[in-house]
């Protein structure tokens, strides 16, 4: 093994590192989630038992037995909204946090400017961050990268391109895929030894 | 008739049983118990065949409750409800002489047959309990 | 940095790598638990408002809806659980940890023998020990359990059996079934107090 292949192999074992952390942030929080909806499974299930029983011989019972229901799902589902919510946004926060770490490690320097709050909220944008993130350490000489946050999107520079041949789409592509899906735009482009990615949501979410 | 206490934190889960189980079978519900330390009140209070008790409760939780109550009544019969027993909690209830464990999303009319099993003076595990322990 | 730290850092690497794998295959897990509880909430709070409206009305139909919103979340629990269990069991060894240690927590004595490595790849080995693992905590008054993995399988033999009617078999029928159709065969037979419950597979597979 050529010691290129094991500089090599240890940038991917970074960025395997980098995902286990995402990854983990992600099963305790499922964890939280997973109870949270398995709790009130039980009870709807208990209840519906007990209602059930009630219909003909006590039907005020019965529907009152139906509004808790009711309202122990409603109350479940708003949960379970809120709950992914800041799981995404800790997410954004935990792929932020490796992006910069992995640059700090190629000795890159890292600049991030977040703006607005929604943001955090898109999955898509933590998957955006770690394309590019490759991409920088893969196909770039690069010695700065600024990350920019804003209500609607994400903007990535880096220097150190090469202007050869105009770049062939991969990763990047189905990931443009996965953006328009979602009804936003991926825009990459190469100007003046710079390579920028951005993706964007039009309007504020 | 079987007399019963029936001690669980959740209070929605709780009294929808104490509705059910009389329905489903010969049982009377003495007291009910929102915690431990109420458990461990009611049971000694009470003395009823058979103590029905919720695992995952915050405070004194279902086994210290159980510790307490075989140090006054070493007989007790006690069945454990529970919704996912952590690893080990098992092991720890069954060093205690509880006599019978129970999914907390089994059908009303189980949970009442293992509460007859129990008082009956016979030992009953659900599958899916021990399976996950 | 020396190149033994850098294969250090790469053995580490591999440490990660097969974690990742496990946290990668947690998040789907969790995904998947997530759509399905998420989605049954969604049903039950629709079939809920409905069955309230139709208690004064028609109590045959709001009877009906209860009984489909029962099902529905009996269904739920049991995937759930499903899924969780496929989650925990990875491998044979945790399973004869926990075996273990059920069994010393209800004072049985157990003796495991294992010879040969290679039964730790079947997952139907753990479903057996599970099974009889439950059953002798279930059905016998056993003060000891005998456990023996070989290359070929597994034989679990307990004592405390009650001598009346031969066992019907239920789980064991159900998991023999299983194990015939990987090609091997499971015996459960009741003799001078024992119960001997084995599965095995002919040859080195
Ligand atoms: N941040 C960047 N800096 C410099 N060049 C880039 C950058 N991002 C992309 N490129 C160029 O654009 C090309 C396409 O990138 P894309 O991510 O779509 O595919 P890839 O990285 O080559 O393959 P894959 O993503 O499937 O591993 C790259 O091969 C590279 O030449
Ligand atoms: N290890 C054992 N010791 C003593 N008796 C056993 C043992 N295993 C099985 N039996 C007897 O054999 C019967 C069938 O076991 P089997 O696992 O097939 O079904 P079950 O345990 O009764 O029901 P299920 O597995 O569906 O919960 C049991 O009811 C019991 O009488
Ligand atoms: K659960
Ligand atoms: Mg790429
Ligand atoms: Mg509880
Ligand atoms: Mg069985």
């Amino acid at each position: 093994k050529r010691f290129y292949d094991v500089v090599q192999e240890l940038e991917e074992s970074r960025e395997r590192e980098a995902e286990l952390a995402v990854a983990r942030e992600r099963v305790r929080f499922a964890g939280d989630l997973h109870d949270i909806q398995g709790h009130t499974l039980h009870v709807v299930k208990l209840k519906t038992a007990l209602a059930q029983r009630l219909v003909r011989t006590d039907p005020a019972r019965a529907e009152e037995e139906l509004r808790e229901i009711h309202a122990l799902v409603s109350d479940t589902i708003t949960q379970t909204k809120e709950l992914a919510y800041a799981q995404r946004r800790l997410n954004l926060t935990a792929e932020l946090e490796n992006a910069k770490n992995l640059f700090e490690a190629a000795g890159i320097r890292v600049e991030v400017t977040r703006e607005g709050d929604e943001t955090g909220a898109r999955v898509l944008l933590g998957q955006v961050l770690r394309e590019t993130t490759t991409n920088i350490l893969r196909h770039a000489q690069a010695t700065e990268v600024r990350i920019t946050l804003t209500g609607s999107g994400i903007t990535i520079v880096n220097d150190g391109v090469r202007d050869d041949a105009p770049p062939e789409l991969r990763g990047l592509s189905a990931l443009r895929q996965r953006v328009v899906d979602d009804g936003g735009e991926l825009t990459a482009e190469r100007r003046d030894g710079r390579f920028i990615t951005a993706a964007g949501w039009e309007g504020t979410r | 008739m079987t007399t019963v206490v029936l001690a669980d934190d959740e209070a929605l889960l709780r009294k929808a049983m104490a509705a059910l189980l009389p329905m489903e079978g010969d049982i009377t519900v003495l007291a009910e118990a929102a915690d431990g330390d109420e458990a461990v009140r009611e049971t000694l209070r009470h003395r009823p065949d058979v103590l029905v008790i919720d695992l995952e409760m915050p405070g004194t939780d279902g086994l210290g409750a159980v510790a307490e109550i075989r140090r006054a009544r070493p007989g007790q019969v006690i069945l454990m409800l529970t919704r996912h027993a952590r690893p080990g909690v098992l092991r720890k209830a069954l060093k205690l002489g509880v006599q019978g464990f129970v999914s907390k999303s089994a059908e009303p009319a189980h949970i009442t047959s293992v509460i007859a099993t129990l008082h009956a003076g016979r030992r009953w595990i659900d599958p899916d309990v021990s399976a996950l322990a």
